[in-house]
């Protein structure tokens, strides 16, 4: 029994926050917010130069085969550093294509995503908004023609990072229940279109479909056999995203506590007045407590057979914990914490934006229950 | 307790809503409440100005020597709550003026200086900014450091002031300085009424976090302006501010606004869906909608009593801090609500979901701090309550 | 339009202070808490003397006739110093009485419950515990040996002071519907079950019916027609319920506000941190808008046809501002708080054990929503 | 990360499972925590001490050369989760003389004073009260003012001390006092060990609104007793009665309970109906267990984590003020929401419907104070967390 970090994932943690710091502080992140590339390639080349992208992947297709855990430590780091690169969203897809690809897929897409040449994304969400078998409608189905390819039709909205993404990997439905096409971003018939969001450390778009052919070595696994494994990717996903947030949380708190050391109104520190420490204290016992709860998930995705309980405490405790942090963060401050300036508001826009990214508390507090068949 | 109104009431809220019917530049599109919006309608705004200055209802309780309305208070609830039913633009163009600035001249102006400046705030030829907040003082005003030298039969102004709305619009501000170093926090303040125009004044725009810039930064070096522009006595700064605090605009326009966001909200939650079910049917979405519901009936209502504490010529004072708690409170939850009830494009700044669900609530998400912060935090508001209301010992 | 207190109103508001505090302070209250006596007699004729049982009833049955909003402001001071007499659930059955009775029925029981000579109480709950037409479910039913009386059988809960009532009003089903039903306490077959609560400072008990007699002429109105009358008389009671949690929130707030102006704690009054005084702050908006929301839904049940949402409104926010003042005010004053001779414990029982009476806050919420038709 | 366990300390938890099989008087009837349940059962009790005892189970990490066990964290980790998964009752008979006497004797007693006064607490044969609160010192203990003077070879005492638990019960009391008037604060204080039967020392029973009576005040009138029985050296007693505090039992066994409190939540969810449905599918008793839930999680996790730092051998220090704040939190809402579970039955304290449903939760409704208060107030929790964590000035 031990729950802390090992030595190597300590010493991960000082490499990303080094990284944050040198490469790329807030004052960066601010100029990448303002770019029109969604991702700046020179940061991601000297992310992969560290073997980020490869952490967890699997050693025989050049990773490093670490676990979940792992990434975890980088996720927590970037999300303090709101660090505007799709680490976690590539993780998640490698994750998924090295579980239910045959080894031709895998040798096929994840060394180059290993060293950060070809970037990965998941493309699930639809208009249905649910993160659900049943939300999954867009169609995989045989060619009018007769042709042996398949025809993807239909819409993924708000696809993280897949105006950067080189693969697709396309949550779909077919007669057999639900696949994963494997299906590179520049293939005829795929059109993407960049959202514009309010928290702007990020990327998302829409993936619209066309009569996009896909043939049978494209599919991950067996027909309709795929859901499973999804859900299960999709839960490694959301506990990495809680990992940012408890980061950016944690970061929001330092920043509004930093600030209630020295500004100073009526003759006194703001720090002095309980109306501010403790809701300060009450923050970081959220955080904390988030903390808890991720690092925990973290473990339980790669060594539970059923780790949805704890994946949907982590998600749900750490989306509030995000939320409150970045809108305390700024009332601590008073107006100067909305100016444009401040970087209160971006864990503000942080913390609000990806509260109900994969899942809602109120949705994962749900699961909290019905997961124990409550 | 009676709900009622008299038929003379009744006979002008009828005569209101004839006026609405024909002047209310928002029967068609509606103009919205940011000054990009205002600016684009600009014509538009200035008829709506005319048509009420014409009924006297600009400065509806002003005095009628400066064209005022004169009226009475009941009166003036009706006004406003048909106006805002009606969605109509607030009760005159040069908002600054109306609510921070005539009061202030009404009580201390000279008469040379009410005949000077009130009339073009009614007609709205003449549009005021306040200088009131600095860097180093917020919400704790008595710390401003912002000076006026006496030179002759001018002051000569240096300092700075800070989220000055308004700032590029403004011909006119009310400033509030430090004239005597010497004395204690409160006193040795002046106000003075500077010309925007003025040499030696810097107007540098703040952003803020949704990209617009409603405030500024005003930089004073070296400014004159002669001492008849000083409102009030030297040393009285303090007073006068405080009358314009105490006449802030009435809650109840507020609170209709509230109810038409709340209208919107429960609107938003009819059409848009969340895990495949009308948002609507959320239970978590119900909970929050009723609570402020019930807040903002009760912020009514409590406007309401306030209201018959004025006619009766009661003192009211420190209590309309409730409303004010509350409202800070219902402003950030609505935004939160709004850009929930949207799910995934509840992060939409703009775009194709966006349009579809309207990004009125990411404004209100990004927008929130201008009214919670502006009129004093929710902590300043908790505290006036623990003092004034409950008798509580101050902080330290 | 003039939303105060009449002058009338004030000086009943003065009277009932000036009774509370001579008649029934809090060291007398106590007393009467652990009496077996249900209604102390010598508390309940001053009462009457000074005309409050009558207060709302109709002139021609001896009542002042006087409108529901005035019985709120004797409620709200009732609440205030938690004066243990039934005067609301009286009343409330009286209002019942009044609106459903014929001359004849109003002539046999209002007068005397006017005079404080009857008590009068409203059973309504059932094992359902429902406020709603579907939670009735004691019968009224023909007799099998075809007498022209009709037999009740079932069970009522918490019937509030049923045990110093003189006069039942019985919500039963018959085959046509809803129907109330006049029944003497004493009646053969009545069986009274006091409960032992948390909140000593009332009563109530199970009644148990066991083939009781009654007669057509005890039936108030037509048979099964009951109902609409009796939501809108409990609606009415509710408000009153309402305006006594208002008033022992206000109490409380009162209470914790004076100990923390005098307790010293690391060299200061507590009421100095904001830790405290914040508390107290936040605990007085939500009074004031309680009392708000109280004082319009008084005048509502007399004055709209639909009051329900305000009822609603008024239900909700009255029992959280008493729950939460009365659990504060224990944990401002800290241990003390929590001793049987701390009148903070008082408040917090009551706010506790009234929050679900005559509908939970969530209940009358959800109710805030459905009566808008959402 | 690793949260399996080695073999070797899977063996002990056989060990223990083994034990608690044959020896848990709780196996049958459970006994209640409280004062009354405990002295019903005081033969059981004993012999559950008696049977830890002979497997240097009762002051588990405590010297082995006094009686203890001489063992480490994790195998008192594994012991206490296991006693408490099995509903066992707590480690020990003497709870105070464990929780409280027994580190400060161990770091600071002599050795007359070791053995003397630790076998009795692991054999149960003594009993042990505090005696620190004062009136108007509870949460600031640094100015209390109970005071011991020099006479001869023995202490004085004067004063009064408040909320103590089992004062009735106990043989001895640990005190703090004054020994030095002229020292500051937190300086001059002492920690004597006073018999219960010394003359001038009178017990009067608080009672709580719960009706019972788990609290005394305790009244000194020139109670005698020798400096041999003081407690580390004079002028030492806050470092004394620190230790006590930093070694507060564990709180996994804390958590576990809160677990069996949550999962008979649950079941009482499952049984009671609101509004016609079972309460466990009422939308707002389902959000307040799953904050619960997973607020408990958090707690047993973050526990986890500051046991690991004690087993890496870092400091751990105001970290646990995490925990001691939620804890406080989720005692409230647990009897809260048992009541509200149970509908109108949840305002019965004992009674027909009360019987159906257990009256547990009215008990733990009347009864959270004592942990909630008891522990440091929620608020002084935040001034700690504040202070000693985020490093935040203090309040004046």
């Amino acid at each position: 029994m031990d729950f802390g970090f090992t030595e190597e994932q300590a010493q991960l943690q000082s490499q990303v926050r080094r990284f944050v710091d040198s490469e790329c502080p807030l004052a960066r992140v601010r100029e990448l917010m303002a770019s029109s590339v969604p991702v700046d390639k020179g940061l991601w080349e000297k992310a992969a130069g560290l073997g980020w992208q490869a952490l967890t992947l699997p050693e025989e297709h050049g990773g490093l085969g670490l676990a979940w855990e792992d990434l975890v430590v980088i996720a927590e780091e970037a999300g303090r550093g709101l660090l505007p690169l799709p680490l976690v969203a590539d993780a998640a897809a490698a994750r998924l294509l090295a579980r239910l690809g045959n080894p031709q897929q895998c040798a096929r897409w994840l060394p180059a995503i290993a060293t950060g040449d070809s970037i990965a994304t998941i493309a699930m969400l639809e208009d249905a908004d649910v993160y659900e078998d049943r939300g999954v409608s867009l169609q995989a189905s045989a060619s009018a023609n007769g042709s042996a390819s398949l025809k993807l039709n239909g819409a993924k909205r708000f696809v993280p990072y897949a105006q950067a993404a080189d693969l697709l990997l396309v949550i779909a439905r077919e007669p057999e229940g639900v696949s994963v096409f494997a299906v590179p971003a520049d293939s005829p018939g795929v059109t993407i279109i960049p959202l514009v969001l309010v928290d702007a450390t990020q990327r998302e778009a829409d993936v619209v479909f066309n009569e996009v052919s896909v043939c049978d070595d494209q599919r991950l696994g067996r027909a309709g056999a795929a859901w499973a494994e999804v859900a299960r990717v999709l839960d490694a996903h959301a506990v990495a995203l809680s990992a940012e947030l408890v980061g950016a949380a944690d970061a929001a708190v330092m920043i509004a506590t930093e600030y209630a050391k020295v500004r100073k109104q009526f003759g006194h520190t703001i720090g002095r007045f309980q109306g501010v420490k403790h809701r300060l204290a009450e923050l970081h016992v959220g955080v904390e407590s988030a903390r808890s709860l991720v690092y925990y998930a973290g473990w339980a995705v790669d060594h539970l057979e059923d780790a949805r309980m704890h994946v949907s405490m982590a998600k749900s405790f750490a989306s509030m914990a995000a939320d409150e942090a970045g809108e305390d963060c700024i009332q601590i401050h008073g107006a100067i914490g909305y100016t444009w300036e401040c970087d209160a508001q971006l864990y503000y826009k942080r913390g609000r934006a990806s509260r109900n990214i994969l899942g809602s508390p109120e949705w994962h507090s749900e699961r909290v229950l019905s997961s124990q068949g409550l | 307790m009676n709900f009622t109104f008299s038929p003379e009431e009744e006979r002008f809220r009828s005569e209101v809503r004839v006026f609405l019917a024909e002047k209310n530049p928002n029967r068609g599109e509606k103009i919205g409440s940011d000054i990009e919006s205002s600016l684009a309608r600009l014509p538009q705004l200035l008829a709506w100005n005319q048509a009420l200055y014409d009924k006297h209802w600009v400065g509806f309780n002003w005095p009628q020597r400066y064209g005022g309305g004169g009226g009475g208070l009941i009166e003036q609830m009706i006004l406003k709550e048909e106006c805002a039913k009606d969605h109509a633009p607030i009760l005159g163009l040069s908002y600054m003026g109306l609510a921070w600035v005539g009061p202030g001249l009404i009580k201390y102006g000279t008469e040379e200086q009410k005949q000077r400046f009130i009339p073009p705030i009614l007609k709205a030829e003449e549009h005021w900014c306040t200088g009131y907040s600095e860097p180093g003082a917020g919400s704790d005003l008595a710390s401003l450091q912002c000076k006026a030298e006496r030179d002759g039969d001018h002051y000569v102004i240096n300092g700075q002031k800070i989220w000055t709305s308004l700032a590029s619009w403004a011909q006119w501000m009310i400033l509030l300085v430090r004239t005597d170093l010497s004395a204690p926090k409160h006193l040795g303040m002046s106000c003075l009424l500077v010309p925007m125009d003025a040499e030696g004044m810097e107007v540098r725009p703040i952003k803020v976090m949704s990209g617009e810039t409603p405030f500024a930064e005003i930089f004073f070096n070296d400014v004159r302006v002669p001492i008849e522009n000083r409102l009030g006595e030297e040393g009285q700064g303090w007073d006068v501010t405080k009358t314009a605090l105490a006449n802030e605009r009435s809650s109840i326009a507020e609170v209709t606004a509230l109810q038409h966001n709340l209208e919107d909200l429960k609107d938003l939650a009819r059409r848009c869906r969340i895990g495949g079910r009308a948002a609507i049917e959320d239970s978590s979405v119900r909970s929050r909608l009723a609570k402020l519901d019930c807040t903002i009936e009760a912020m009514r209502l409590s406007g309401l009593r306030f209201l018959t504490k004025q006619l009766r010529g009661e003192p009211i004072g420190a209590e309309t801090s409730v409303n004010k708690l509350l409202r800070a409170q219902v402003e950030v939850e609505m935004g939160r609500l709004g850009c929930d009830i949207e799910g995934s494009a509840g992060r939409l700044l703009k775009g194709p979901h966006g349009m579809d669900v309207g990004a009125k609530w990411q404004k209100h998400m990004l927008g929130w701090p201008t009214t919670v912060i502006g009129g004093g935090t929710p902590n300043i508001q908790k505290n006036v309550i623990a003092e004034r209301i409950l008798g509580l010992p101050h902080d330290v």
